[in-house]
């Protein structure tokens, strides 16, 4: 066992560490609400290879694994930024997974454009809330049998829904743009299936990272932030609920290290572990974000502070997916078997 | 004991829906929620020739002398139906505090336009230095013959720019401990002098800070003795305490009871057949009871003529740390569509729980934050030795 | 609306306050371990009235009613006294509702028998986990389609399980003892549907009683216990978990008693309301006492400290009925009907 | 990165299980859980002869030298079984501070006893006024030549009636600050003037109050420098810091999945079918996943010659929180089963979700409060300033 980073892993996360630390803050991110979106910092994250490094190696990309992604998504994820590097990268690997019916897609993409995946199958040909659709060239999604991209041009992207986290979330009828079938039956749901769980190992390192930096902001603050003549850090009652919140973090940390970990190493419990990853991380992330911000007072509901941008994130981020108890029970499916297959 | 709300109570309820039915349109709950101003001159207008203004108050005032009972079913309707009262809310509890503590000249001047809907009056109390350590205050207000000449400046001066009146708390003595040198003045917001600076929230509500730079004030507008403004704003906030969110929380919770009855799961049945679902909102459902009656504690209480005080802090405490529980837990159980926002055709509930969660948080922390209202009932209540630092800084 | 006790309320409460106060402290408690039962303790209390007094006066029984038999519950929550004062009140009342088939039992119930019930109908003529069962006369328990109360000798009766709460708990063979029908199919039911009820709802005042009395316990030990030079009580982080926990009990009190007067009054909510206030009573009573516990450091655990008394009875007199979880699945089936009923 | 525990853990992991299986009968198990004293001097010795009390230990004491996750490994099972170790890892722990402080005399005569299982040290730190505060402890120790005389009480000498040593704090100085007036003795048990008091507690478990009336105790036993026990004492505590309880509670959720698997609810269909055990049990397993690795996190900072403090604390606090939340929960889970205690021949898991809920609660306390955890945590992990009096406390 070693929980230390390789050179490599070190070099990559602060690669991104520092160019978001100089290119997007608080600000930044809260001018390209309420889209959630800003073409040019994603430009330049596209030129540094953000997508095309965890494509493998020999479909033209980086050749990262799961878990060196998951390393840069807790940078992403503390960053906030209004880009969407999860479902890009995941896209991406998955039409490098699909094969030859997906290398001219995968070629665009290396070449700069966007994908995405609905994180649900299509119902009546529509996929819903699928994040990032309304900024994407490419959006992938389940549709039946099959496994299918539209490719939906500058024109036909879809509107984004007005919601919780300020992201480019939209609907999208999958008859609207050219559709290409990427793979069918069998291969087409495990394909989805391995897609989605590397979604949400991504994010739940995300979350682990926005739920860091939502830590380190209240931190910050009640530090500064008087009151009674002293600072407000000093009272038990903040000291112990970010104690407890900093002990959680570190928890998810590991576990959403440990999940994308195993998923590269095709460990047998590695969709449990991804599965408890997410909802450990969403849990850690929405309770850091809501004590920093209850602990900045009247403050932290002043949009032109950081710390709501996070609050709302936090809980979005986790939703996206799903309910965390109807996660839950997709954990317990994993562990003793769905009901009734005895 | 009896835990009806009594006869008197349900017949004013129904007289107050029919009101609502009538006075309280889609467009006046939608302007609030879209400007973020949650005030409406006409809706107020109407409150107070229903004479719902007064209802609490004696006959002299053209008062309806309702009993607690009674406002809480007042404020139970309100609040199921998301009627904007918080100016008016804030503009009665000033008047009830001038009814106490105010000159005979300021009750015949304030009282009557209050209650008749005619003037808003709103809180300057937090600055960018002082929040829950109200004491700390630090705009000061300088004596100049009959005039006072203020300066500095307030945050979460909500409604400022529809108020009439800010209600404000000054430092007017520099040499004694701080609570022992604040004045209370009603500050005209014509007054020259005066900047409104819009402050825009996670909420979607409105906000302001305010600046004050040599802003005069007749002597005639002072607010209590000088240097007794701590005392007048303890007796605002008698007025004050008790809020319950429990309201909101009841309105929310029978929202999604609405949707999970009307709306189907991918399983072709009712969500209220989900048991995720279902528990859910009987856990929420136990909550809004229990948060309710802490609430109507507070109404006994006045009933009897006593004064809830550790009640009314547990009321506060309990009715809006569980509101946001229940809110966070709700959009939760929502899955993807809780992200949905007020506005999108096919939002659950219209959006109200993912509004209601953003908005529930400020619930913790205005009126008193939830640790300054544990911190007095672990002294008030449970006589727990002081804890805070403020010992310290009180005494030197 | 009036929240006040009537003089009546206030008589009767004191009277059993201050005789527990006199007769039963917690070494008293601690001595009739593991049993959980003292004769004459109950003795006593059975002198006084205590069961009768909740039985019709029209049946021989001072007439109380639930909202009254609450009040005392509180009491008796408080003292934990070693007796089985719901169990006794419930089963003599449904004696007393049943009718001219249990005049007999209930005559024998004034007279100072002890009777009790089974929480659960009987699977293969046995009864489980029946508090009281251990020191009871006579078992009422649902068998198939009959109401049915056995009456034990003092030779007969089963021995008590080793158990959390050191109740008088045991599983009752229903075979063993003369055995007589009370009732029978809709009718049976539905005393039995009343008397569980019942039992929730005293259970829950007593619960209430029990949270409360291990607040003041734990306020006085961190009034008393000194470290770093200063009470413990004045620790922030003390004073916000007993304050929390005396807001959650203030509101349970005031739900459980609502609940007891809604049966009384016969309110469409009652059924919602007992559940409600049976799960909000053992959440504040649990948790009251596990805090009080924490806040006694070590001496918490040893056995001579009255607090473990009150930790393990709140946690049993909640489970004994059932998984908190399981019965707000049943408050749900109250306020929305059971599912596929619609 | 690797979270493989690796070859050389996993085959240790083995050889050790088969030694329980030889070793750890279930007479040793319930003797221990009957008595309250777990401790068992046979499996003691056999563990010993099999190397393991000196398992991490360098070559020159015998050792195995053994990693930190080969450690890990060891604690694995020997958690999984219920082995009976209070009575050795505090042995272990202090021959470990020894070998840091002690004289070579102490070295040479204590630490091969300990590691040969033939010695068993107990702690005597707390007294009835001094448990989070242990720097207050009153118990004094006197010169008198060659010879101390200690006079005093301790609380919760746990296996005191068992032991040959107490590690003790004492005061030496009372003219100065408490921290800098302390120092530390190995007190034989068999020396005249000790009284031990059995105390038993809720969790089942037996513990002491030890009672000091003019022991004497020679000078070579003395451990560290005349008042510098308060150092002395940190060193010991860098060794049990990061106890994790996650062991005992994975544990417990193994025991709770077998009963579920092969036992039918009311509806005839196993329990683990039921979706409110599948959602506790699923829930439980992701909490000790994610204490177990805050464990192995002060394990991998240990291989790399690093000292876990914050983390160290993490640990303890998550994994001993979550353990009792867990136990409670289970509890629940069983209803009215839960209520049976292990002898019950129909006990659910034989009872042992009841007893580790009476014993969890413990886990909060001992080793450091989850209070004192938090502090630390707050304090040296997070930058925040001191908030405990004992600031005040200490350098009044």
């Amino acid at each position: 066992m070693d929980l230390s980073l390789t050179e490599d892993q070190q070099t990559i996360t602060e690669l991104f560490a520092s160019f978001f630390a100089k290119e997007c803050d608080g600000e930044f991110v809260r001018e390209a609400e309420p889209l959630g979106h800003h073409d040019e910092l994603w430009a330049k994250l596209i030129e540094m290879g953000m997508v095309s490094m965890g494509v493998p190696a020999d479909a033209g990309g980086g050749g990262l694994g799961l878990l060196d992604l998951a390393l840069v998504a807790e940078v992403y994820g503390s960053s906030i930024a209004p880009v969407p590097f999860v479902e890009a990268v995941v896209a991406a690997r998955l039409l490098a997974a699909v094969g030859s019916s997906g290398s001219e897609l995968l070629a665009s993409v290396v070449d700069g454009s966007t994908a995405t995946i609905a994180l649900r199958p299509a119902v009546d040909r529509s996929a819903r809330l699928v994040p990032a659709a309304a900024v994407a060239d490419i959006v992938i999604a389940l549709d039946g049998d099959e496994l299918v991209a539209v490719s939906q041009g500058a024109s036909n992207r879809p509107t984004a829904v007005k919601n919780l986290g300020s992201g480019p979330v939209a609907n999208v009828d999958l008859t609207l743009s050219a559709r290409q079938v990427l793979a069918v039956g069998n291969e087409a749901q495990q394909l989805y299936a391995t897609a989605l769980l590397e979604w949400k190992a991504l994010t739940a390192s995300a979350l682990v990272g926005l739920g860091r930096e939502a830590l380190r902001i209240g931190l910050q603050y009640v530090m500064e932030r008087h009151q009674f003549g002293v600072p407000i850090g000093s009272f038990q009652s903040v000291q112990h609920r970010f104690a407890d919140d900093a002990t959680a973090l570190d928890a998810a940390g590991l576990l959403a290290r440990k999940a994308a970990w195993s998923v590269d190493e095709g460990e047998p419990d590695a969709v449990a572990l991804v599965s408890q990853g997410f909802i450990f991380a969403s849990e850690g992330a929405q309770r850091t974000a809501g004590d920093s911000l209850h602990f900045h007072g009247g403050y932290g509901f002043m949009l032109e502070y950081d710390i709501q941008l996070y609050y709302r994130r936090a809980k979005a981020w986790s939703i996206i997916w799903d309910d965390p108890r109807r996660e839950l029970a997709r954990v317990a499916d994993a562990l003793y078997g769905p009901v009734g297959a005895a | 004991m009896d835990f009806r709300m009594g006869e008197k109570s349900d017949e004013f309820a129904k007289e107050v829906a029919d009101f609502l039915d009538e006075h309280l349109t889609e467009e006046v709950v939608m302007e609030a929620h879209e400007t973020g101003t949650v005030h409406n001159w006409g809706f107020y207008k109407a409150m107070a020739d229903a004479g719902y203004t007064r209802a609490a108050w004696p006959k002299e005032f053209g008062g309806q002398e309702r009993d607690p009972f009674e406002m809480a079913a007042l404020s139970d309707q309100l609040n199921l139906r998301h009627a904007p009262t918080d100016g008016s809310s804030v503009t009665l509890m000033i008047c009830s505090t001038l009814r106490h503590v105010g000159t005979p000249e300021q009750q015949a001047d304030i009282i009557p336009r209050g209650l008749n809907g005619e003037i808003l009056i709103c809180l300057g109390y937090s600055e960018p230095d002082s929040g829950s350590d109200a004491a700390a205050a630090a705009t000061r207000a300088d004596r100049d013959g009959d005039e006072w000449v203020i300066n500095g400046q307030k945050m979460f001066t909500t409604l400022a720019h529809e108020a009439d009146y800010v209600f404000m708390l000054t430092r007017t003595n520099h040499d004694v401990p701080k609570h022992k040198g604040l004045t209370m003045f009603l500050v005209p917001m014509d007054a020259e002098g005066i900047e409104i600076q819009p402050v825009h929230t996670m909420g979607g509500e409105r906000t302001n800070i305010t600046f004050y730079n040599d802003v005069k004030v007749p002597d005639a507008l002072r607010v209590g003795d000088v240097d007794a403004g701590w005392g007048v704003m303890r007796v605002a906030l008698t007025f004050e305490r008790g809020g319950s969110m429990m309201g909101q929380s009841v309105r929310l919770v029978r929202l999604v009871e609405e949707w999970a009855k009307e709306n189907l799961a991918p399983n072709g049945r009712p969500w209220i057949e989900d048991p995720l679902v279902r528990e859910r909102l009987a856990r929420a459902n136990m909550l809004n009871n229990a948060g309710a009656l802490l609430g109507l504690r507070s109404a006994d209480l006045f009933n009897r003529g006593e004064l809830p005080g550790v009640e009314g802090s547990m009321s506060k405490l309990f009715s809006s740390e569980k509101f946001l529980a229940i809110c966070e837990d709700l959009v939760d159980m929502l899955g993807p569509e809780g992200v949905l926002q007020h506005g999108e055709d096919d939002a659950p509930s219209a959006g109200w729980v993912e509004h209601a969660m953003r908005h529930a948080v400020v619930t913790t922390i205005y009126g008193g934050t939830s640790e300054i209202q544990r911190g007095i009932i672990a002294e008030h209540g449970l006589g727990l030795p002081r804890t805070r630092k403020s010992d310290r800084a009180r005494n030197s």
